[in-house]
């Protein structure tokens, strides 16, 4: 029983187990950002310039709904077999623990967004410029909607609501990621200097990694009574 | 006089709708709460003679 | 401090408490709200550029102040329920929800209705009426967080801590609409038109703004009567009702 | 609402030689409109097996629940080696293990992987006390495979494996012998033996006789309320 922090690791590698044994399951989010990237165009125009103009809202708004996807399996199932209470009585500090599940969550579900964006971004037609200002944002900016919704999935777990009552809970907390993520990427479209948003980013992530994990903690001690 | 105050320079509509939709909404709540309270107690009342006989 | 602090918390004098303060409350309410709208309406004079249209602020402004006033003083009791582990506590936050979110609905409404004369349309995303919108969405998800707990003590902890979330993130959201606001400032949009604000137009407002405040003191004291109601069971204080 | 009130338990001498390890006072737990136990207080020495029974829906499995700490109590005060559990959570966590109606496995990890993670959350343990274990509780030979493919019965076994494992001072079992063969009831019941013998506590919730020795063993019978 070694250091406080000897959980997080312990629990980050299971998750990330678990997860590549579901290799379909893992790609959900990446395929649904995708997805949602494509519809736009086809609900819109094809013409660039107004897809220029609304590619930023465009692929942060997809990305914050992907970022809510998989959630509801984030705590849902270990609710189900039981291993959220062997997590909880396991002697380690709870907020740790659930920071290491909503880690690996962010690994699998964010990252590869990260990873993808600029691809979808030349899809709208997004200047070059503000291709590094939308991965930046999106690496800043997702960490916080995976707290935000493990929150909110530790909050409904066991609750048999599904993702809707997640999604009414998390999104109105999430608005203020959405705007500065979509305006920084603007400001960087129009060739100005994006680093104003990006440090909201910055401040509101820190204090969501100080916070939340205390708060997720005790929203599975709820769930779980 | 009072048609001149009705008419509100105009807003009539909008004026005396939100008044009327505020007055609406005030009272909607003093009532819904009056009557929870008064079906809580009623319940509570219950239980508690329920609870002497047995 | 701490003993009166803990007497006052007991529910049974909350509960002969309130129902002594509910008609005081009442009666002041209805006179505060009576007076502020003949003062609203007859007394002050029309503002020169929007004429009549800006009585709208005597019922706006005061529900936007109180929707706001009702989300705090909703997350202070749960925090205090949450800390402190006073079912009390948790009986106003419950209480206060339903009052918040009519509040917050009437001050969108009463927003909207405003703005039509304005702005032509019924709805533009003005900064104070884009924060009301997710205000009501933080109000909505409370509610329906707690009617999904069947078991009231597990409701209480969980929209508590929602809550508690929730009022950390309210200035955040309201700054970041504003400056989201901002950036758009085109000629296009004019902000909620801020008539100015002189004597005879100024002490209805504050009549109404206190009268709203009384109004929302006897809802919270009736509701939260019938929440302690519930959360008593069948303590032995219940057998004089 | 009458509400069990068991004290203790029938003939607790306060063996003065024995420390108390638990104590659970004036215990209440409501669920929704109905009390499942009131006023209900607990001393657990050392080297004792308190076996918790009652028809069902008479609230064992939310004792227990409370005991370990995962569910709150309307009122009362658990104390561990005389320092409330509230105060200390982990403190206490790390002194008792927990078998719950779920066995707490992930479907798609193997035995092995499953026995390793849980067991690593609690010491260090290397390989071959692993393998010795599942040996033990008969699993060698599905180790292997996904949970999922398991029976019932094995996963039982599994927790077992992670209980002898865990190498803690209190056991809180909550049914242990469901699915579980004669073989694997008597071995439960050696094991409680066992464990007592090297001066551990545990609180069991079962239905049948536990088979533990009667030095050992107390009794907490809950009434039914409903």
């Amino acid at each position: 029983m070694s250091g406080p922090l000897s959980g997080f690791g312990v629990v980050l590698a299971r998750d990330l187990r678990l997860a590549f044994r579901r290799p379909g399951e893992m790609a959900n989010p990446l395929l649904f950002f995708i997805l949602i990237t494509a519809i736009f165009p086809l609900g819109l125009s094809p013409e660039p310039e107004l897809l220029r103009a609304v590619a930023p809202g465009i692929l942060w708004g997809a990305a914050l709904l992907s970022s809510l996807l998989a959630l509801d399996l984030l705590f849902g199932s270990d609710y189900e077999d039981g291993s959220l209470e062997q997590l909880v009585l396991s002697g380690h500090s709870l907020p740790v623990l659930v920071l290491a599940k909503t880690t690996a969550h962010w690994v699998v579900s964010a990252l590869p967004l990260v990873v993808v964006a600029p691809l979808l971004a030349s899809a709208l037609y997004l200047p070059q410029e503000a291709w590094g200002t939308l991965m930046l944002g999106l690496l800043i900016g997702t960490p916080t909607l995976s707290l935000l919704g493990a929150m909110g999935a530790a909050l409904t777990t066991g609750l048999g609501t599904g993702s809707a009552l997640l999604s009414l809970l998390v999104l109105p907390l999430a608005t203020p990621i959405l705007i500065f993520g979509a305006r920084g990427v603007d400001l960087a479209a129009q060739g100005m200097d994006p680093v104003g948003p990006l440090y909201l980013l910055a401040a509101i992530l820190f204090l969501a990694l100080s916070l939340l994990p205390l708060a997720i903690a005790a929203a599975v001690r709820i769930s779980l009574d | 006089m009072l048609s001149d105050f009705l008419h509100m320079g105009g807003y009539a509509g909008y004026v005396w709708g939100s008044f009327g939709l505020t007055a609406a909404v005030l009272l909607i709540n003093l009532v819904g709460a009056k009557r929870q309270f008064k079906q809580r107690l009623a319940f509570v009342r219950r239980r508690m003679a329920a609870e002497d006989k047995t | 401090m701490w003993k009166s602090f803990h007497q006052f918390a007991s529910p049974p004098h909350f509960y002969r408490l309130a129902g002594y303060l509910i008609p005081w409350f009442g009666v002041a309410a209805l006179i505060l709200i009576l007076v502020g709208t003949y003062g609203g309406l007859v007394l002050a004079p029309a503002d020169y550029q929007q004429g009549d249209g800006f009585r709208i602020i005597y019922v706006h402004v005061p529900s936007a102040t109180m929707s706001l006033a009702a989300y705090t003083l909703m997350a202070t009791a749960a925090g205090i329920g949450l800390i402190w582990r006073i079912k009390l506590a948790h009986a106003v936050a419950a209480a206060a929800a339903p009052i918040g979110a009519s509040f917050t609905f009437l001050a969108l409404a009463t927003g909207s209705l405003w703005g039509k004369p304005m702005w032509g349309t019924w709805w533009a995303w003005d900064a104070r009426l884009t924060s009301e919108l997710i205000l009501l969405f933080l109000f909505l998800g409370y509610m329906s967080l707690r009617a999904a707990n069947d078991d009231t003590g597990k409701a209480d902890r969980a929209s508590g801590l929602l809550a508690v979330v929730g009022v950390v993130n309210v200035p955040i959201i309201h700054y970041s609409v504003e400056w989201w606001n901002s950036l758009h400032q085109g000629a296009t949009i004019i902000k909620l038109g801020e008539p100015a604000i002189t004597g005879d137009m100024l002490w209805p407002l504050l009549t109404m703004m206190v009268g709203f405040g009384c109004y929302f003191a006897t809802v919270l004291m009736i509701r939260a009567r019938s929440q302690v109601l519930q959360r008593e069971r069948n303590s032995r204080w219940l057998k004089d009702l | 609402m009458p509400c069990s009130d068991g004290t203790g338990s029938e003939g607790m001498l306060s063996k003065d030689t024995q420390e108390i390890l638990m104590q659970a006072e004036a215990l209440e737990l409501w669920r929704g409109e109905r009390c499942l136990f009131r006023d209900l207080s607990i001393e657990l020495p050392e080297e004792t097996v308190l076996h918790v029974s009652g028809p069902n829906g008479c609230g064992k499995t939310s004792l227990l629940r409370v005991l370990c700490g995962l569910s709150e109590p309307e009122k009362g005060e658990i104390r561990w080696r005389g320092r409330s559990i509230r105060n200390d959570r982990e403190d206490y966590q790390q002194a008792f293990a927990w078998m719950g109606h779920l066995n707490g496995f992930k479907a798609d990890l193997s035995a092995r992987e499953n026995l390793a993670f849980s067991v690593s959350l609690r010491r260090k343990t290397d390989n071959e006390v692993r393998n010795n274990i599942l040996d033990q509780v008969g699993l060698t030979s599905a180790a292997d495979l996904p949970c999922r493919v398991l029976s019932a019965g094995q996963k039982r076994r599994l927790s077992l494996a992670t209980i002898m494992l865990s190498a803690a001072r209190l056991w809180i079992l909550d049914e242990p012998f469901t699915n579980l063969d004669a073989k694997g009831r008597d071995m439960i019941t050696g094991l409680l033996n066992s464990h007592c013998a090297s001066g551990g506590t545990a609180i069991v919730a079962a239905h049948q006789e536990l088979g533990v020795e009667q030095r050992y063993l107390q009794h907490l019978e809950m009434e039914d309320k409903s």
